[in-house]
C-alpha cells in the first residue's frame, strides 16, 4: 500500500498544458477554451478598467441620457453600448462593474471560503463534540435564509462593500465547510496521516501540512463553482436594494436601475444581464471541467 | 427509525432555538420600526408614544425574556405593521407559496432529471455539452432579471400571459418558470453525476452480463440508484425555493411568505420578521425530515439499518 | 318643523341631482384596478395606519372630517361643511354636512365625530398624531347631531388642517354605534365607513376590494361598480400590468415615466406632492466652526452649483418644477406664495461660476471635502438618483463629495440624540406636500425639535432666537394678514440661513391605461388617489374636470 | 479432448484517448474447451480484465474499442453480432462473475428481484415459479435458508454470501462459458477456498467452461486445467497447469512462479521482478518483457518473438526457448 502524500497532484497549469501524457489517465472533457477566454476577458476588463473604459463610470452627462448602442438609430460612436438614465456610458460602467463584481467575489470567497475551509478541516479532523457542534452550526446556517440575512445586515450596517462581503460570506461558508469536512473525514483514514501521527506530529501540524494541501484541490473547485453564486447573490441583493450603493457601478445595480426601462431603453438592463449570464456560465463550465479534472469525487456539487 | 426521527427532532429543536436567538438580536439591531410607521416629520413626542404602545421601550434583555416566554406558548408576537398575530400572518400567506413550490420542483425535475440522464449517456458528447450548457444557463441567469424579461416578453409584448398576481392556471406559468429554472440545472447536474457514477458501477455491469436490455439497465437499475442523491437534495432545493420565493414573489406580486419576509425587513416589523424566519426554519427542517424518511424508503440500506 | 326643513331641502337637492345627471348616475359598471407599491399596514381600521401616504386605501371608504380644496389643493370641506374658531382661539366648532350615512345605514352624526377623534387619541391608536392630539385637545363636545365643538388647551390654528386628509388621516370618521355593538375585532374584519366605496374584501399581501355605493355621495357617486387596490411592489411589473390591462392605473416613479409614455400609456402627474431638499447638520455647533459648511455663503454656493433644470429635465423627466422655499407650495396656507415663487426662481438659479467664485472668496479655491448622506424610503428610487446627480454637480465645482446612502430606517435614528453621526454632514431627503408650513418648520428648526437645524438649546444664536420668537407669535396669531406676514418672516429667516435648501418640487406619477379609464385629474399636493377614485370616469364617459 | 467452445483469435482492444492509444489487449489468442477451466494469469494492468470484457462486449465507456480479432463462440464470431443480438446471448451462453461482491449487486433491489430478473432470461415464467427457481438457484450456491434471503437486500449479507448470489445470478441462464474475473480477490482468505470449491463443483455439475482470471498462481493450481500467462496485452505462455508449474518456459512465467510462496519445501527467498511493465501507450517493438528480462539479448529488443510450440498444448513467446 503506497504511503504517498498525494498533494503533489496535478497543478492547474499542468492540467492545461500536460507535459507528458500519463498512461491510463481517465478521459475527461476537453479544455473549455471559450469559457476561459470569456473569463480572461472579464478579468482583464476588471484589472485594466481605467485603461479600457472610454468614459468615467460615474460622471454624468445628463444631456446624453438613454442613448441607444452605436448600431441602433440615434446611437453615438462616443458611447458604443449606449448610455443610461444619467448619460453614463454603459460600456464604461460594464467594465468597472466587472471590477466591483470580481472584488466582491474575491473577498467573499476568501472570507467565506476561508472560514468554511477552517471549520471543515477542524470539524473533520478533530471530530467528536467539536465536529457535532460545528456541523450543527452548519445546519443552522443552511436553515437560515441567507438572502434575508444579507438584507438584515444591509439595513443594519448600511449598504456597502463590507456589508455585502460579510453577507455573502455567511452564505458561503457552510457549504464549503460541509464538503471540506467530508474530504477530511476520508483523508483522516489515509496512511500518510497515520504515519504522521506515528511520527509524533501535533494535530495542528498535521492539519496544516498534511490535510490542508490535500483539500486545496477541492477548495479550488468549490471556489470556482461558487464565483457564480457570489455574482448572482450580489446582483440579487442590488435588486432588493441591499447591494453596493450607487453610483458605484455593479452589474446587479445596473440591471436594477434599468429594469423599469426595458421598453424604451432595453440596453441599460439587458447588457449587464447578458454580462452576468456569460460570466456565470463561463465560470460554471470552467468549474465543472476543473472539478472533473481535479476531484471527480465532487461531481455531485 | 423511531430513534432516528426522535434524534432529528431534538436536533431540529436546538437549531430553531439558535435561529430564534440570532434573529431576535439581529432584528433589534436594524433600527426602530417606529420610524417607518410614522411620517418623516413626526415629532419626538409622537415617536416616544408609539414606541411605548408597541412595547419596544423596555431593555433588550427584558424584551428577550418576554419574547422567549411568549414563544414557548406558541405566541411569536403581533405584526407591528399588520397588527395581526405574526403566526397568523405567516399561515395566511403560506398556502400561496406552497402552491407555487411543488410546480417549480416538478418543473425542475421534469426537465432536469431526463436531461441529466441524457447527458450522462452521452458523456462528453455534443448532447452532454448542450444539456450542460442549457442547465448552467438556468443558474447563470439572475432570477429577478429572468422574471422581468419574462413579463416583458410574454405578458407585455406577446400578451399571452398575465404579468403578475395569483389567479387561474395561467398566472402560475411565469412565476413557476422563474422560480424553477435554477432547479433544472441542479437536478440535471446531480442526476448526471449520479448516473455517471452508477453507470460505472459493477452492478450495472452485472445487469448487462445478465443480458438485460439497455432500457432496463438505464431506467431501472441506474436511475433508481441515481435518484437517491437527487432525493437528498430535495430538502436543500425546497429550502432554496422558499428563499428564492422572496425575489419571485416580489416581481410577480405574489402574496406568499417570500414577500411577507421581504416586507417584514423593509418595514422593520420585528415580531413578524422573527416569526417568519423561525417558522421558515421549522418548515425547512420539517421538509428535510420528511425527505430523510422518504430517503429511507428508497434506499433499503438506510431503511433496514 | 325647523329641523325638518334642511332634510327636505337635502332631499330635493338630491332628487335634482339625480335628475340632472341621469347618464352619469344611471349605470355603474366595470372594475377600477389600481396598483400600488405598498399597502402599508393594509388594515382598514384608521387608528392602525400611521403613515398618511399608506392610507390611500382607507380614503376610499372613510370620509374625513375636513376635506380638500379640489381647486388648488389644501384644505376644503369634508364631513364638516364649515368650521370656525372662537375669538379666544381655544374652541373650534365644526358644522357637519347633513344627510350623511354609514354603509350599514346608520346616520353620521356629531357623536360619531367625537367618538372617532377620541378613538384616534386613545391608547390603542397607532396614529402618528395621537400623542399631540392628546396634548392639545382638552375635550370634545357634541352640541347637536350636526355640530361638534373641539376645545383645545392652547390656540391651535392648524387643527382643522390636521383633520383633513390633505395633511393627515386622523380625521377619518368611524361609526360609533356599529363599533360599540360589534367590537373592535369584528369592526376590523368588516369595516364600515361613510365614503363612496363600501368594503368588500381584504386579502393580506395582495389586494383590497371595494364596491361603489349606489346612492349619491357628496364626494361623488363612483362611475365604476367595483374598485380593487392591488399590491404590486415591483415597479416594472406594475407598469406591465397597466400595459396589459390587468391594472387600470399604477403608481410609478419618475424613472419609469418615459418608458410608460413610449408604451402608449398616459402619465398623470400630480403637482406639489413633495419637495426634495438638502440640509446641513449642526452648522451652529462649536465643533463645526472651522468646517466650510459653517459658512452661510458656502452653503449658498452649493445651492448655486445645482443645475435644478437639469435635474427636472433629466432625472424627473420634465415632470417636476422649480421649488418654493422649504416645505412651501402654491397651496400653502397663509403664505405670499407668488412672491416667494419669484424669489425662489432667482435664488435657486444655476450659476456655477458664481459658486466657484464664492468658494474661492471664502478660502476654498480648490473645493473641500463634503460628506453627504442620501436617504430614500422604499419605493423612492428617484431620491437616490437626485442625490447622485447633485453630488456630481458639486464635484464639478471642485467639492469632493463622499456620498453615503441610507435607508430611511437606518437614517432616522441618526437624527436623534446628539446627532453625532450627522454633525458636519449634508444630507438629503424628501418632505411631503402639506398646506401648513408652521408645523413642519417647528419640527426642523425649533431648538427643542428633533432636527434643530438652526440651533439647539445650548447654541441658539441670532437667527435661531429670531425663529423661536416668530414661530411663537405665529402660533397665537388669529388675524389672517398678520399671520401671513409672520409666516413670510419665518420662511425668510430659514431661506436666508441656507441650512435647508430645496432642490426641486416633485410630483406624484401614475401610469394610466386609457382603454380602462377616462381622463381625470388628481388633487394638487395629494400624492395618493384615495379621494379621486369616485371621480374617475370610465373610458367612454366625459373627462372629469375640476 | 472435447470440442472447443470459445476460440479467441488475435484479439485487439485498445483505448483511444486524446493523448494516444492504449493497447491494453494487443493480439490475444486462446481457446477454451467445453467443461474446461482455463486460468488467465498476469499482473494487474496487463489486460486480463479487459480481455474478459471484450469477450462480453461490455467495454468500459470512454474510448475502448475492439479493433481486430475474432471471438468464436461455438464457431460463431460474436463480435459481429448486433448489440441486440449480443444481449441475447449474454447470461445465456456466456456469462461472468465480477471481482467485487460488495458492488456487484444493486443495492436498491432485493436479492430475489435481481435473481428473478436473471432467471427470466432463461424462460418466461410466472412469478411464483421464478421465485421457486430462485430458491433453487440460491440453494445451489449453498446459501442457507434461501427463502428468507430472497427478500433481503445486498447490504444485509456478508461478502462471501453476496459473491455466491452473484454466482447464482451469473449461471442462472445456464451459460456454456463463465468468465470469473478474480472472483475471490475481495473475499476473506477462509471464504476464498469455499468459493473456489463451489465454483469447481458448479462447473462439474453443469459442464460449463470457465475462464478463470487471477493474478494468483496458487489459485490457478487449485482450479485450472490449463493456464495462459498474460503480459502487457499479450499471452506470453499457455499450457496445461502441471507443465507450466513444472517447466515454465517464458522468463516472465518463471519469475511469476518464483514469486509465489511455496507451501512445501524449504523457505527460500521470494523473488520479485525488477522494473516496471512498459507503457501500453508506447509499446516496444521487440519482446515486451525484454526491459525486465535477465536473459534479454539484442534480438529480444528488435522484434517480437514468434510463438513457439514447446510441448503438447504448450506454447511460449520467447526467442530463447527451443521448439519441442
Amino acid at each position: 500500500m503506497a504511503v504517498v502524500d498525494p498533494s503533489s497532484r496535478a497543478s492547474l497549469w499542468r492540467l492545461l498544458w500536460p507535459a507528458r501524457v500519463p498512461a491510463g489517465f481517465r478521459r475527461t472533457a476537453r479544455v473549455p477554451w471559450i469559457p476561459i477566454v470569456i473569463i480572461s476577458a472579464i478579468v482583464a476588463m476588471a484589472v485594466f478598467a481605467p485603461l479600457l473604459a472610454p468614459h468615467s463610470p460615474i460622471d454624468q452627462t445628463l444631456r446624453d441620457k438613454l442613448l441607444p448602442p452605436v448600431w441602433l438609430d440615434g446611437g453615438s460612436p462616443k458611447y458604443l453600448l449606449g448610455t443610461d438614465a444619467f448619460g453614463r456610458d454603459v460600456l464604461s460602467r460594464l467594465i468597472y462593474g466587472a471590477r466591483v463584481s470580481l472584488i466582491v467575489a474575491l473577498l467573499a470567497l476568501i472570507a467565506g471560503g476561508g472560514i468554511g475551509l477552517l471549520v471543515g478541516i477542524v470539524a473533520g479532523y478533530v471530530g467528536g463534540a467539536v465536529d457535532s457542534l460545528l456541523m450543527r452550526l452548519v445546519d443552522a446556517a443552511f436553515t437560515f435564509p441567507a438572502i434575508l440575512f444579507a438584507l438584515l445586515l444591509a439595513v443594519t450596517m448600511g449598504q456597502g462593500l463590507g456589508t455585502l462581503v460579510i453577507a455573502i460570506s455567511l452564505l458561503l461558508w457552510a457549504s464549503f465547510a460541509r464538503v471540506i469536512r467530508g474530504e477530511v473525514l476520508s483523508l483522516r483514514q489515509r496512511d500518510f496521516v497515520a504515519l504522521a501521527k506515528v511520527r509524533g506530529c501535533s494535530a495542528p501540524r498535521i492539519m496544516l501540512t498534511h490535510i490542508l494541501p490535500n483539500v486545496l484541490n477541492t477548495f479550488m473547485v468549490l471556489v470556482t463553482l461558487n464565483i457564480g453564486v457570489v455574482i448572482i447573490a450580489e446582483a440579487t441583493l442590488s435588486f432588493l436594494g441591499a447591494g453596493i450603493p450607487p453610483p458605484t457601478p455593479t452589474w446587479g445595480l445596473m440591471i436594477s436601475e434599468g429594469r423599469g426601462r426595458l421598453t424604451d431603453a432595453w440596453w441599460v438592463a439587458l447588457i449587464p444581464g447578458i454580462a452576468i449570464t456569460l460570466m456565470v456560465l463561463s465560470v460554471n463550465l470552467f468549474g465543472d471541467w476543473l472539478r472533473d479534472r481535479l476531484d471527480p469525487r465532487l461531481r455531485q456539487l | 427509525m423511531k430513534r432516528f426521527i426522535a434524534r432529528r427532532l431534538m436536533q431540529g429543536a436546538v437549531l430553531i432555538c439558535m435561529v430564534a436567538t440570532i434573529v431576535f438580536f439581529l432584528g433589534r439591531l436594524t433600527g426602530n420600526p417606529v420610524d417607518l410607521m410614522l411620517p418623516e416629520d413626526a415629532t419626538a413626542e409622537d415617536r416616544a408614544a408609539l414606541t411605548k404602545t408597541l412595547g419596544l421601550d423596555g431593555s433588550l434583555g427584558d424584551q428577550f425574556v418576554i419574547f422567549v416566554g411568549n414563544a414557548l406558548h406558541g405566541d411569536l408576537g403581533r405584526s407591528i405593521r399588520m397588527k395581526q398575530p405574526a403566526v397568523e400572518a405567516f399561515f395566511d400567506r403560506l398556502p400561496n407559496t406552497l402552491v407555487l413550490i411543488p410546480w417549480a420542483l416538478l418543473l425542475g425535475m421534469i426537465l432536469g432529471i431526463p436531461l441529466g440522464v441524457v447527458a450522462a449517456l452521452n458523456r462528453g458528447g455534443l448532447l452532454d455539452r448542450a444539456a450542460g450548457t442549457v442547465a448552467v444557463l438556468g443558474v447563470a441567469v439572475p432570477s429577478f432579471w429572468l422574471g422581468v424579461l419574462l413579463i416583458f416578453v410574454f405578458s407585455v409584448e406577446l400578451g399571452w400571459l398575465p404579468s403578475g398576481r395569483m389567479g387561474g392556471p395561467e398566472h402560475f406559468i411565469l412565476p413557476v418558470v422563474t422560480l424553477g429554472t435554477f432547479l433544472v440545472a441542479g437536478f440535471m447536474r446531480i442526476t448526471r453525476s449520479a448516473m455517471l457514477e452508477v453507470m460505472e458501477s459493477e452492478f450495472v455491469k452485472l445487469a448487462r452480463i445478465k443480458g438485460l436490455s439497455e432500457g432496463v439497465v438505464i431506467w431501472k437499475h441506474c436511475l433508481r440508484n441515481a435518484l437517491i442523491p437527487v432525493l437528498t437534495l430535495w430538502g436543500v432545493f425546497v429550502g432554496n425555493l422558499i428563499t428564492g420565493a422572496i425575489v419571485t414573489e416580489t416581481v410577480f406580486a405574489w402574496p406568499g411568505i417570500g414577500r411577507l419576509t421581504y416586507e417584514a425587513v423593509i418595514y422593520r416589523d420585528f415580531p413578524l420578521l422573527q416569526a417568519v424566519i423561525i417558522l421558515k426554519s421549522i418548515l425547512i427542517l420539517s421538509i428535510n425530515l420528511v425527505v430523510d424518511i422518504l430517503y429511507a424508503y428508497v434506499d433499503p440500506r438506510i431503511r433496514l439499518a | 318643523m325647523a329641523r325638518l326643513m334642511p332634510r327636505v331641502a337635502t332631499l330635493v337637492l338630491l332628487l335634482g341631482f339625480a335628475w340632472a345627471a341621469p347618464a352619469n348616475a344611471q349605470d355603474q359598471k366595470g372594475t377600477l384596478v389600481f396598483a400600488v407599491e405598498t399597502l402599508g399596514a393594509q388594515t382598514l381600521d384608521p387608528i392602525l395606519e400611521g403613515r398618511p401616504g399608506n392610507a390611500v386605501y382607507q380614503a376610499a371608504m372613510y370620509d374625513s372630517l375636513v376635506g380638500f380644496n379640489l381647486e388648488k389643493g389644501g384644505v376644503g370641506p369634508g364631513v364638516a361643511e364649515r368650521w370656525e374658531l372662537a375669538p379666544d382661539g381655544l374652541t373650534w366648532t365644526f358644522h357637519i354636512r347633513p344627510g350623511q350615512t354609514f354603509h350599514n345605514g346608520d346616520k353620521l352624526t356629531g357623536h360619531d365625530v367625537k367618538f372617532s377623534l377620541e378613538r384616534q387619541m386613545g391608547p390603542g391608536s397607532l396614529a402618528a398624531a395621537a400623542a399631540s392630539m392628546r396634548r392639545t385637545i382638552k375635550s370634545i363636545e357634541v352640541v347637536d347631531d350636526l355640530t361638534v365643538k373641539v376645545h383645545t388647551t392652547s390656540p391651535q390654528i392648524g387643527l382643522p388642517a390636521g383633520l383633513s386628509r390633505a395633511v393627515a388621516p386622523e380625521g377619518a370618521i368611524m361609526p360609533k354605534a356599529y363599533i360599540e355593538k360589534v367590537g373592535e375585532e369584528e369592526f376590523r374584519k368588516k369595516p364600515v365607513g361613510s365614503g363612496p366605496w363600501k368594503f368588500v374584501r381584504n386579502v393580506p399581501g395582495d389586494r383590497i376590494e371595494f364596491t361603489a355605493v349606489t346612492t349619491p355621495h357628496w364626494r361623488g357617486r363612483p362611475n365604476f361598480k367595483d374598485l380593487t387596490i392591488l399590491l404590486v411592489p415591483e415597479e416594472s411589473t406594475r407598469v406591465a400590468m397597466v400595459r396589459t390591462g390587468e391594472a387600470s392605473i399604477a403608481s410609478i416613479g419618475p424613472e419609469t415615466m418615459l418608458g410608460a409614455t413610449r408604451a402608449g400609456l398616459e402619465v398623470l402627474s400630480v403637482p406639489g406632492t413633495m419637495q426634495a431638499i438638502f440640509q446641513f447638520w449642526g452648522t451652529y455647533k462649536p465643533e463645526v466652526k472651522d468646517s466650510p459648511i459653517a459658512k452661510v455663503r458656502v452653503r449658498q454656493a452649493l445651492s448655486l452649483a445645482i443645475d435644478r433644470k437639469q435635474v427636472i429635465e433629466h432625472v424627473m423627466n420634465g415632470k417636476a418644477q422649480m421649488p418654493y422655499p422649504f416645505s412651501t407650495f402654491a397651496y400653502t396656507d397663509y403664505l405670499s406664495a407668488d412672491r416667494w415663487k419669484k424669489w425662489a426662481d432667482e435664488a435657486y438659479r444655476y450659476d456655477p461660476a458664481l459658486a466657484r467664485k464664492i468658494l474661492a472668496e471664502e478660502g476654498y479655491p480648490n473645493g473641500f471635502e463634503l460628506k453627504f448622506a442620501n436617504t430614500a424610503l422604499p419605493g423612492t428610487q428617484f431620491m437616490v438618483d437626485i442625490g447622485t446627480a447633485i453630488a456630481d454637480m458639486w464635484t464639478k465645482v471642485g467639492v469632493k463629495v463622499t456620498i453615503k446612502h441610507y435607508e430611511w430606517g437606518s437614517f432616522a435614528p441618526m437624527e436623534r440624540g446628539d446627532q453625532a453621526g450627522l454633525v458636519g454632514w449634508a444630507s438629503m431627503y424628501r418632505t411631503a406636500g402639506r398646506p401648513d408650513a408652521p408645523w413642519r418648520y417647528d419640527g426642523a428648526f425649533s431648538p427643542e425639535s428633533t432636527q434643530r437645524l438652526l440651533g439647539d438649546k445650548e447654541n441658539c444664536q441670532e437667527t435661531c432666537q429670531e425663529f423661536v420668537k416668530t414661530y411663537r407669535a405665529l402660533l397665537a396669531e388669529l388675524d389672517r394678514e398678520k399671520r401671513t406676514a409672520l409666516t413670510d418672516r419665518m420662511v425668510e429667516l430659514v431661506t436666508n440661513a441656507w441650512t435647508v435648501i430645496p432642490i426641486i418640487e416633485g410630483m406624484g406619477y401614475y401610469a394610466i391605461n386609457t382603454k380602462k379609464v377616462g381622463q381625470f385629474q388628481a388633487i394638487a399636493g395629494r400624492h395618493e388617489l384615495g379621494d379621486v377614485f369616485e371621480r374617475i370616469p370610465r373610458p367612454e364617459q366625459k373627462p372629469w374636470k375640476k | 479432448m472435447s470440442e472447443t467452445v470459445l476460440d479467441v483469435r488475435d484479439l485487439h482492444t485498445h483505448f483511444f484517448l486524446r493523448r494516444g492509444v492504449v493497447k491494453a489487449v494487443d493480439g490475444v489468442s486462446f481457446s477454451l474447451r467445453r467443461g474446461e477451466v482455463l486460468g488467465l494469469v498476469g499482473e494487474s494492468g496487463c489486460g486480463k480484465s479487459l480481455t474478459a470484457l471484450s469477450l462480453m462486449r461490455l467495454l468500459p465507456k470512454g474510448g475502448a474499442r475492439t479493433i481486430k480479432g475474432e471471438v468464436l463462440l461455438d464457431g460463431e464470431n460474436i463480435l459481429e453480432r448486433s448489440p441486440a443480438a449480443m444481449r441475447e446471448i449474454r447470461g445465456r451462453r456466456i456469462s461472468m462473475v465480477l471481482q467485487d461482491p460488495q458492488t456487484s449487486l444493486n443495492p436498491v433491489f432485493s436479492i430475489g428481484d435481481q435473481l428473478r430478473e436473471a432467471l427470466l432470461r432463461r424462460h418466461r415464467a410466472p412469478r411464483p415459479q421464478l421465485t421457486q427457481e430462485s430458491v433453487e438457484a440460491l440453494r445451489r450456491v449453498e446459501i442457507a435458508a434461501p427463502e428468507q434471503r430472497l427478500g433481503q437486500y445486498p447490504h444485509q449479507m456478508s461478502g462471501g454470501m453476496k459473491q455466491r448470489v452473484v454466482g447464482a445470478i451469473a449461471i442462472a441462464g445456464q451459460p456454456a462459458v463463465l468468465i470469473a474475473d478474480e472472483p475471490t480477490t475481495a473475499l476473506d482468505v477462509t471464504i476464498q477456498l469455499q468459493y473456489l470449491k463451489l465454483l469447481k463443483r458448479l462447473q462439474v455439475e453443469t459442464g460449463m467452461a470457465i475462464l478463470f482470471i487471477t493474478h494468483d498462481f496458487g489459485v490457478v493450481g487449485r482450479m485450472c486445467d490449463r493456464v495462459a500467462v498474460m503480459y502487457a496485452g499479450r499471452i506470453v505462455e499457455c499450457g496445461p497447469v502441471r507443465r507450466i508449474f513444472e517447466a515454465p518456459q517464458h522468463p516472465y512465467t518463471r519469475a511469476l512462479i518464483a514469486s509465489v510462496p511455496k507451501m512445501t519445501g524449504p523457505i527460500g527467498r521470494l523473488t520479485t521482478i525488477e522494473g516496471q511493465p512498459p507503457s501500453l501507450m508506447d509499446l516496444p517493438v521487440g519482446c515486451r518483457f525484454a526491459s525486465r528480462c535477465v536473459q534479454a539479448e539484442p534480438r529480444c529488443l528488435e522484434a517480437y518473438p514468434r510463438t513457439v510450440q514447446v510441448g503438447r498444448e504448450h506454447t511460449a513467446d520467447c526467442w530463447k526457448v527451443v521448439p519441442a
